[in-house]
Parts: C-alpha cells; structure tokens; sequence
C-alpha cells in the first residue's frame, strides 16, 4: 500500500470521485491553476479542467453561496475554505441556507455540498490562521461535521461524504497535513460516517480527542503507559453525527474521562460530550470528567506553544481523574 | 476618457393608460400568453386581499401582498419550464404562471398536513421544485449567488438552462447582491437578476439605501448590463427578460434588471407604512397600476372583456373559498414529521429527542384556526 | 415606580444613556423614523436626529462593521439587528474583528460596541425568526453575552452594558416583549453583570433558565409546588461571564439540576453549564444534570408549539431526576 | 441616455523614467516632503531585502513584501495625524511614513515583549493607536466597513478627520468591500478608499476576480467618484490622494481610488509564484518601479544624489541590525500576558484558566529564534 501524508489522501480521495462522477466540481480560492495554497487539489485544474476545478473570486460567501445553487441543481460541489478563520464571511449561507435547505423545502432540496478546510494551531498562523470552529456548526442542526486525524481517515471519510445527501464540513488537520504519513489503499473504499475508531485501547481513563489532537493524546497514552497508567483513545473522526455507543462503551468500562480540544473551552464541543456523557452513564463515572482544552482567549502568536494542549498537560488531568 | 452608458434611462412600452408610447416596439408576445399573464396577475390581486382580510381577521398568521408590483412577477413568462427561478416573498406571480396551485398556496400559507413544505416555514416561503422554484428564505440576499451557482451548474454540465433571481432594491445592499453578480459577471453565467426597485424596504426609503443613481447602473461594477425598466408596464417587462434570457441561453452572460415599481401598501401585514411615508406617496402610484395599465393595452388590442375579467375574479375567490375550506379540514402536520428532513436519514439524537417527544403529552396550539 | 413592559424598558434605557452621553449612537434597519420594527428605538429619532439615530442601508455587516468603526474612533454605538436570525451576516465581523480587537492590538483598540437583538420563538416565526444564537457568541472570547428576561433587568442590564468597555451581545426575549411587565424605576440604575438572580427559592432541585424561558422556569416552579416540590429558579441574565458562585451555591444545595433552553441541545449553552457544573460539583450531584431544549432541528413554524420547552415538560424532567 | 465618466483612463504625472509627461500638472508638494517620501520608501525596500532573508533563513516566521508596490503606501503622505488609517499588510511605508520606528516594526515580527501588540498576531499585523493606525487584520475586508464607520464617527462628532482604507484588488470581492462603500456613499462618509491594483490575489489574477473593466469603474455603484491611477507614480498617487481627502474633509464624500501597480514578487513568504504566473510577467513591472522612477525624477529636480540614498541604506541597515539584535536578546512576553486584554477586566473563567496555566511546566517553543 501506498504511504501518503493526508494532504495526499485529500487529494487521491478528490481525483477518485471527480473521474467516477462527472457531477463533482471543485471551487475556491487558488484551488486551480495553484492547487490551493496547501496543494490539496494539486493537479486537479490539469486533469479536470478549469470548470470543474474553479478558481473563484476572493469571497466565502460567494463560494458556498454559489455550491448551494450548484447543489440544487445537481452538481456535487466540494468547496474549499481557504482556512478554517475564514469561513465566517459565509456562515450566514451555512447555517442558514446550506443546514436547513432540506427541512425547510419539505424534503423538496437536499444540498449535498462537501466544505473542506484546514483547522487549528500549531503552525504560527496566529487568532486568524488557528482557529478550531467545531461547536458553532455542530449546533447547526442539518449539518455533518467530519475530523479526520489522519490519511487512512481522511480518504475514507471524504468519499463516503461526497457519496452521502446532507451538506457536510470537512476539517483539516493543517499542522499534520504533510506531518502525519501512513498507508492508504489506492483506490476506492469508504469508511462509515458517525463511528469513532479505537486507536488504542486501555482499561483506566477515556481519552477523547479528534483532529490534530489525536496524536497528542497517543502520545499521552504512550507516556501514561510508561508510567503504568492504561489510557484508551477514541478517535472521534465524525463530530456530527457523534458515536454516542462507542463513547459509552468506554466510559462505561473505565469509569474516566477526558476530553481533548485545541478550541476554547467554554461552550466547545467538549462540553456537549460530558452532559451527554453524564445524561446517560453518571452512574459509571469515577470521576468528574475533565477537559484539556484551548484557553477562553483568541489564539495568540509567539506563545501558541503554551496556549496548546500538550502531553503533559493531558497526563496531568488524566492523573488528576485517577486520583479524584 | 471613454463613455458607458449610464442605464439610467426607463424602458418603456406603455404609457400609464396602457397606450403603446410612440415609437416603442412592441414585443412578440402571443395572444393567449398575454391573457395568461392577465388571468395570473389577476388571481394574485384576489389572493392578496382574501389573505390580507383573512390575516386582520386574525384567521391567519402573516401575509405578504404585493399589490402594484405585481407586472414584474412575469419576467419569469419567457423563461421555459427547465430554467430556474429564486423568488423572494413578493412574486406570487411567479408561482401560479409556473403552475403552483391555489391550493398548495393556500395549504402553505397555513402550514397543515398537505403544506408542500410541511409546516416548516411562515406563510408565503414557498418551494416548489417540480417547477424549478426555489425554497424562499426570510434572510434576504442569499438566494442571488445561489441562482449565480445553479446558472453556472447547467453550464458546467453543458445544458442552455437559465436562472433567474428576485430581490427588492434593499437586498441590494447586502454582501450577497455584491458577491453573486460578481461571480456571474467573471463565470459568465446565464443569469438574470431582477431588482424589484419599490420604493421602500420596511420603512428605508431608496435614498437611504444607495447613493448610486439607479440600482441598474450598479452592473457598471460586474461588467454585465443594466437595465432599467418600468416594472409597471407589463410589455416592457417582458421585452427586457425575454432580451436578457435570450442573452443569457446564447451564453453572453448575466444581465442586472431593475424593475421600478412601488410597494403601494405596507410591507407585511405586520406593518404600518403611516408612520414613516407620506400617505399621499402611494397615490401618485396607483395611477400607474399594473393591472389597469395591462387591462387597458388589451382592451385596446381586443383581447380583454368585463365578462372575462369578472369570471376569472369569480372562479379565483370560490377556489380560494374552496381551498380554505378544505385547510379548516385539514390537520397540521404530524408532530413526529418535525424530526424528518434534517438529515436525509434520521441519526440517533434526533431519533432519540423525536420517541422522547412522543412519549409527552401533547401540546396545544395557541394558534389553531380550525 | 412606573410600570414597564421590556420594549420600553430597552427604550427608556437607550434614552436616557443617549441624553447623558452624545457618544452614544444608535444604528440598524428601521431604528429611525419608524423606531425599529418593535419600536424598541422609538421616539429617539425625534429627540436626538438622524445623526445618532441612523437607519441604515439593508446589511448587517455593514451596520456591526461602520458600529466597530464609530467605537474605534471613539463613538458608543448600540446597533440593532432586527433579529438574532439576521446576525450571522455580520458574524464575521463579530467574531473575528469586534470580539478580538482588543487583544489583537494588545489592549491598543477596545471595541465597546453593544449589539442589541431580540431572540427566541414563539411568534410564530418560523426557522428565521426565532433562533437562539447565544452558544455560538459564548464560544467566542471577547464577547460578553447578556439575556435578560423581564423589564427591570433589561434595563439595567443594558445600562450597565452601555458604561463599560467590552463589546456585548445584548439578547432581548422577543416573545415577551410586550408580555413581561413590572416595575420599573425611572431614573438611573445599573445592574452587575456576571450575577445570576434567584428569582424563586427552593431546596429540591435547581432550574437555570434565562431570556425567554425564565417564565417558563417559573410556572414549573408554580407547578411543583403544587405537587409538592420545591424548586430554585435561577435566571442567569449573564450568559458571559456566567455566575459560576451562584450557581453552585444553589446546586450544592439542592443537589439536583434541570436546565432549560430554547436553543438546540446539541453544543447548546446547557452543555457547558452540566460541564462546569460537574467539574466542581460532581460529589454534590444526586442525579445527572438533565437538560430541556429546543430539539436539534430547525425551528418549525405550525410545529412550534410542540417545539418549544413548556413547563410540562420540563416538571417531567424535574421528577425523573428526583426519582433518578 | 446620460454619459457618465467611465473612469477607467489611468491618472498619471509621470512617465516610466520619472519625467513629467507633456502636459501634466505637477503636484505642489514641498521638497522636504518628497525626500521624507523616497526616504521611507528605501526604508520600505531595505526592510523587506533584509526581512525576507530573514524568514529564507528560518530566523523569522512569515513576511510580506511589497516590492514594486511601495509608492502607493504614501496615499497616506497628505493625511494630518489625526486622521485614521486602516492600512491592509502590504503598506510598511504608510507605517514608517507616520512615525512607526524600524524597533516596533522589528519587535512586532518577532512578536518579543516588546511588541506593541504583545505578541498576539502574526508577523506583519501591527497596531499603533498613537499614530491613528488601526490594527492589521488577516481576514481581508473587514477593514473597510470599520474604516467608514471611523470616518462617519468624526462627522457625527463635528470633527473634520478622514479615514483612509487600503486593500488588495481581489478583497474588492467580498461582501465587505460592497457593504462598506455604499455605507460611506450613502452617508458622504469622508474616507478614502485606496484599491491597491497589483493584479494578483495570491494565484488568481485581476480578470478571474471582476469583469468589471476597472476597479475604479465600481465607484459608479456607490455614487461616488472613482479615480485610476498609476500607482507606481509617486506624484500621480499624492496628487489624487490629495484630491479625495481634500473632497472628504470638504464634506464632499468619500472616492475610491484605484492604485495600478504590481506584485513582482510572491504573495508572502510562503508562496512560490513560479506555479502560477509566467515569470516573464514580473519583468516588464521591473521597468516601471516607483523607486527608480521617484529616484529620476528627484534627480531632475536635483533632490537626489547617490551619497544621500546610500547613507538612507546604511542607516537603516544599520537600524535593522541593531533591532535584531535586541530583539534576539528581548524575551518572549511573559506568558501571563497571554491572558489579558481579552475583556478589560480579567473574568473568573480566565483568572481560573490563568492560574491553571502557571502552575504547569513551561512549554519550550519550538520556533524561538534566540
Ligand atoms: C439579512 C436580512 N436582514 C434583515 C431582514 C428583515 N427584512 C425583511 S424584508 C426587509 C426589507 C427588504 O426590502 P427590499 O429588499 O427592498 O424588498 P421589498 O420588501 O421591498 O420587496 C428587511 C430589512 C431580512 N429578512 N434579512
Ligand atoms: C476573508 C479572507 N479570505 C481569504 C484570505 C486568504 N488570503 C490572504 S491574502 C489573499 C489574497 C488577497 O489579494 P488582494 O486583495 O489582491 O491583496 P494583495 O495580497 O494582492 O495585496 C487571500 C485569498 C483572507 N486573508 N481573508
Ligand atoms: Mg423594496
Ligand atoms: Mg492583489
């Protein structure tokens, strides 16, 4: 099997679905000619051509406003959102047009369009380049959220969303984009919407993270291990619709939690997952969960270092819940 | 130094008695499709004032009318049933000439069982998409570079399909207005705009809106023409879509219409227009009805009869009466169907919240007019 | 003490700051002549003229934009968005500019711009008048979020909003505009921001509500007590900074929490409220914290009724979770 | 039909080797003004050389350069102190020019404790409310509503300030950029927007972001007057600034200028234009650079000599060197700083948030370049 970084995956899964429907198109800023300004659809433009590769002018809400009608139409646009910070000069077409065209019509227009973009910190991009905006769109009823944390993932998952009927926002892990390699089958496969992965099993604490995340908490568990503590990871990877069953089936075995998230703490999606935790599994509950999270402050430039979630920090909350 | 032209000169055909002005050409128009236009634009002034009567009496719960606007809802006359349409909440027009029912207008307005759109939306947000009418949203705007994307979509996928979008002079301050035609001036896509300049949007004169000239010479700034018409007068309207459509199918692009009319009542049936405009204002307008205008070219043109016009204002209000009768009838929709349609299949905390639902007693409606 | 209902009270408040301060400015669709679609601005246009009291053109992101402007230079504008639905054109400009300003200048450019907008359903309104945003703006650092829910706090409250520095997003409970009346004093007085109010004691359990729902709250609580049960309410009124003391004052005592809110129940603000609670008082907690929300849809319009938290239910709540 | 100016013929004084053009009006600025001008303007070119080995060396972020575009930042020249600039990131002269020093710009890169914006933004956003410079921002656009806001606060409060604005030509895309000049159009706002025409927005060009023929002609859609000129000229750029702020603080309302200049470079730091442009495009801007042709034009009327430029570059090299090295030795701001200016004053969940911070080990930066 091929090694890919998740920049090539992105990129494979893209070129697979646009050969097997003529239906898919890619739009936004620099995605053509350039292959956008991390090279996701790198070589589109040249196999696709520039109607189906687009290079739109400078303006989000013109981006996705136009996939909408796209959508209706019945193209399958896969719009890219330059950086996740930039997607709020659309949100008005997200939330309000995109999220609710199916309930509003009846049922008469779903909307399938598919947003890529790259989220989060850890680059020295500063409050404009960082930004983790989860919570505000899985509060959108009508939309599905999806956070690969790696290539095997992000392929995977970015097919199966361009071959479901519900608008869907894909985040990019941006500081692992190049950083995280793995196998990827070459061609086609999908994998299931709505269900976490396991990435590392263990008996004492719950371990929840998504996204750029994930690789600080097994990085947490490896050195929880070395100090004798059995940590469990779930990768989350669909954040909407969330796997309530497979959260559960850990709590419920190791009695801890804790939740993992480079966005700010107060009303990030961290606190969906404790009260949906808690409504249904107190009695399982050791402990208080926990969340290791982004500060409640815009994210800052030359200390991204301390304002991130890192190991230590985790393994300190993690000890903390053991203790409790 | 190189001169554009200005746009600000008025298309005309008619006069205000509905005379043909001297030297205008008059366009290509058959005979039954201009007494179809008359038959629609006359059912929309019936429908407007037994909903606006039904609203005061309080049997329901928000209208929108548009009474001396209603000749630009037939910019849509030209198009052919594969082309697309994005109203906004001021073209009922738009919507029977397509073919959307009495019924299904009225079965939305009150949002029971047989609503189109379940009783997910106020009354007058309509959607129809066996004619290509788009779901109409409140926030205004957002539908001009959806109709930019669904034009450009058929060219994408190599069909002559045109779109066409509505919005009133107001809407053309929004962002939206801004980034759609921009799109389409640069995609060429075969799009028509159509600014519904009446006057007023709630109670923001047009001066306060922009401090360009016209709305149509806002074009200037997405390189497509701009077209200034006399929304009023139904031939001039109809001679400027078909020209744009026209333009639009033989892939030159985009065209911006103004069509200048007046919202000759209040903006909904929420409003009061007597508190911010001059109550003399809207008289100068009704001399200048669209109704009259189109009654009289085709009284002129042999084509209109009292007996005609009186049986169509008939047949109108007793299928209204019927259809009203049959949504008292009616009941509204199931409350478990409130949990469809948010995704296309139901995930399971909305399957969860829906058997919690179920399970509560139920509630009443404090607005039931059954 | 005259008595008011909340339309006057935002009224008399915004009049009475706007005689005592010429920087005051207020800005919006309709705020002018006509007085705001609610009349909440009227008569100000008669006293204090088209200059402090400006209608402007139809865009959001224009009125929270030139808003950010007049602050910077050193204007106090109080823009209106005529409803919380209307906002996300502006959200931009809110989130990423009006919210950050102050900290990406490094305390160089305060930004105190008050943005009132009426919130919630019940209006029969349909998916766009009657939406809840406040999660979305409690998620974002900078922003002050204040609700309140009857006359005499809204008046204070948005006094007190007006003297301070930080940009706040004020939500005034359309429902209730006219509906909620009390006494109201005339002259000057502000409220705290950041303090909760036990608007009914009890001992059994506690309710937290705000904006809309507190009545709501309290016809449970009427309904309880009746059957027996004894019920706090507490009304937040400050969404952000929330009244983390006061709240766990009163869920130590009870040791048993029901929140209520019409804002979908996914990443909702009642999520962060369970989080924070059971971080600090899990060995308090006799029964999981249970949450009455909107459901995660879109707001319906023949369904709201249905839609809508009422006190039947949410009395259930509260027996299920004494029974827990 | 009425003509209106098509405003896309390009205003110029000088030609491509800085002489005046037969017939053109020279405008009156003092000698000492236009070398403070160049001054700045080789201050511009020395930073972004030494600035951009920098960042190829790993020792700095991310920068920005404005090479070729450097006389368009002194739009900014005939403004008074009190008036407001929103620059966008690509005006290091208009920094300079208003008292800026080589010591903040540097901390600011570097984003050390000295920084006046404390380290929160990413190298190139600077802030500097003493000179009425208002905060940079990433996301493009937004500055423009703001700035109209700033200059229609002054009027309300009877002051006779002016705001100016700068942004790249594909930010006049977004909704913002519509928004905010019908605002200004509407309320005779007295600001000036500069339309910093470089053909490029990172790889799209001009044409795929309007098909408008020319930025300026966008002016039409506002009511306000737009201006082309030749933003490589020095004197052609100070002469219509001049103009709209004059208009401005006249209470004439605000223009919109459009600056035609180019992007010889790439867009940042890390872009590589090779992918996307013909290299050979960059080569014929090279002729036309607003430095060497200040540097003639200065030279006829004898206000230039080699020794007086050389000495600018070695002073400020010299500068630059001296900033780096106290930067070098200047720590990061103390991590607690983190947590201020958030809200004016410190709210619990922050204090707590803060408190938990401090009590963890320190994080090592991976990026201190000490
Ligand atoms: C984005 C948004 N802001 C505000 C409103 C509230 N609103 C509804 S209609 C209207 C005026 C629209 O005026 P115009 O575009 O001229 O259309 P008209 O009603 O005159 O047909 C306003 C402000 C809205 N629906 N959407
Ligand atoms: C709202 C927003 N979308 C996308 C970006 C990413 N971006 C940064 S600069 C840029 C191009 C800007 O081009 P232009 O306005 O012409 O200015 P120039 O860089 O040429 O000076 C883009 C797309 C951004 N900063 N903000
Ligand atoms: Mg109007
Ligand atoms: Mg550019």
């Amino acid at each position: 099997m091929p090694v890919m970084n998740i920049i090539q995956a992105v990129n494979d899964a893209l070129r697979l679905q646009m050969r097997q429907d003529p239906r898919t198109v890619v739009l936004g800023e620099d995605v053509g000619k350039f292959g956008g300004v991390f090279r996701a659809t790198s070589g589109l433009y040249e196999e696709f051509g520039g109607e189906r590769v687009i290079d739109t002018p400078l303006a989000e809400a013109g981006i996705i406003g136009t996939a909408i009608g796209m959508a209706l139409y019945g193209l399958r646009p896969v719009p890219e959102i330059q950086f996740g910070d930039f997607i709020f000069p659309a949100f008005d077409q997200i939330v309000n047009e995109l999220a609710k065209f199916r309930y509003r019509s009846g049922g008469q227009y779903p909307c399938p369009v598919i947003i890529r973009t790259p989220v989060g910190g850890g680059i020295r991009g500063g409050h404009y380049h960082s930004q983790s905006p989860e919570a505000l769109f899985i509060h959108t009823p009508g939309l599905k959220v999806i956070a690969p944390s790696n290539p095997y993932d992000a392929k995977g998952l970015l097919l199966a969303c361009m071959r479901q009927n519900d608008p869907v926002l894909f985040m990019e892990p941006k500081r692992i984009y190049r950083a995280s390699k793995g196998e990827v089958p070459e061609g086609d496969y999908t994998l299931e919407l709505g269900k976490l992965a396991v990435t590392r099993p263990g008996t004492q604490v719950t371990l929840i993270a998504w996204s750029g995340m994930v690789s600080i908490a097994e990085e947490t568990a490896a050195k929880a291990e070395a100090a004798g503590i059995s940590v469990e990871v779930l990768d989350l990877r669909s954040l909407m619709p969330f796997d309530i069953d497979g959260i559960l089936a850990s709590v419920r075995k190791t009695g801890r939690c804790v939740i993992l998230h480079e966005a700010p703490k107060t009303c990030g999606f961290g606190a969906e997952l404790i009260a949906s935790i808690q409504e249904r599994a107190m009695e399982h509950l050791e402990a208080p969960i926990t969340r290791v999270c982004g500060f409640d402050t815009p994210f800052p430039y030359t200390l991204e270092h301390e304002y991130m979630p890192n190991a230590d920090r985790v393994l300190g909350a993690i000890r903390q819940t053991l203790e409790w | 130094m190189v001169a554009v032209q200005a746009q600000d000169d008025l298309r005309r055909v008619l006069d205000d008695e509905g005379r043909v002005l001297p030297g205008a050409r008059v366009p290509d128009v058959a005979d039954d499709v201009l007494r179809n236009i008359f038959d629609k634009m006359t059912l929309v002034r019936v429908m407007d004032d037994r909903m606006m009567r039904l609203q005061r009496q309080g049997r329901l719960g928000f209208y929108m009318k548009s009474i001396g606007e209603e000749a630009t809802h037939f910019a849509t006359a030209p198009l052919r049933m594969s082309d697309w349409v994005y109203p906004s909440y001021r073209e009922q027009g738009a919507w029977f000439y397509r073919g959307y029912t009495i019924k299904q207008f009225v079965d939305q307005l009150f949002g029971n069982a047989n609503d189109p759109v379940k009783g997910r939306q106020m009354p007058v947000h309509h959607s129809a998409n066996w004619l290509n009418l788009v779901s109409i949203s409140s926030p205004v705007g957002t539908q001009i570079p959806q109709a930019v994307g669904s034009a450009y979509a058929a060219k994408i996928m190599g069909k002559d399909d045109v779109s066409m979008v509505y919005f009133g002079e107001g809407t053309s301050s929004t962002g939206e207005f801004h980034v759609g035609l921009n799109f389409a001036g640069v995609w060429k896509a075969p799009c028509v705009f159509i600014c519904r300049n009446n006057g007023w949007a709630i109670s923001v004169p047009r001066e306060k809106q922009t401090a360009a000239k016209t709305f149509a010479s806002k074009a200037v700034g997405y390189g497509m023409p701009g077209i200034r018409v006399d929304g009023n007068d139904i031939l001039a309207v109809l001679q400027v879509a078909q020209e744009a459509i026209d333009r639009a199918r033989a892939g030159e692009g985009p065209t911006l219409i103004e069509a200048l009319t007046y919202r000759v009542q209040g903006h909904s049936s929420s409003d009061d227009p007597s508190v911010y405009r001059d109550p003399k204002e809207p008289e100068i307008w009704e001399k200048r009805d669209p109704l009259n205008r189109m009654r009289n070219y085709l009284t002129h043109r042999g084509l209109w009869d009292q007996a005609w016009e009186q049986g169509l204002i008939d047949r109108y209000n007793q299928e209204i009466t019927d259809a009203l009768a049959a949504s008292d009838v009616t009941p509204p929709p199931p409350v478990e169907s409130m949990f469809d349609d948010v995704y296309e299949e139901m995930p399971w905390h909305i399957r969860e919240q829906k058997a919690w639902l179920m399970a509560q007693a139920r509630t009443k409606s404090p607005h039931h007019h059954g």
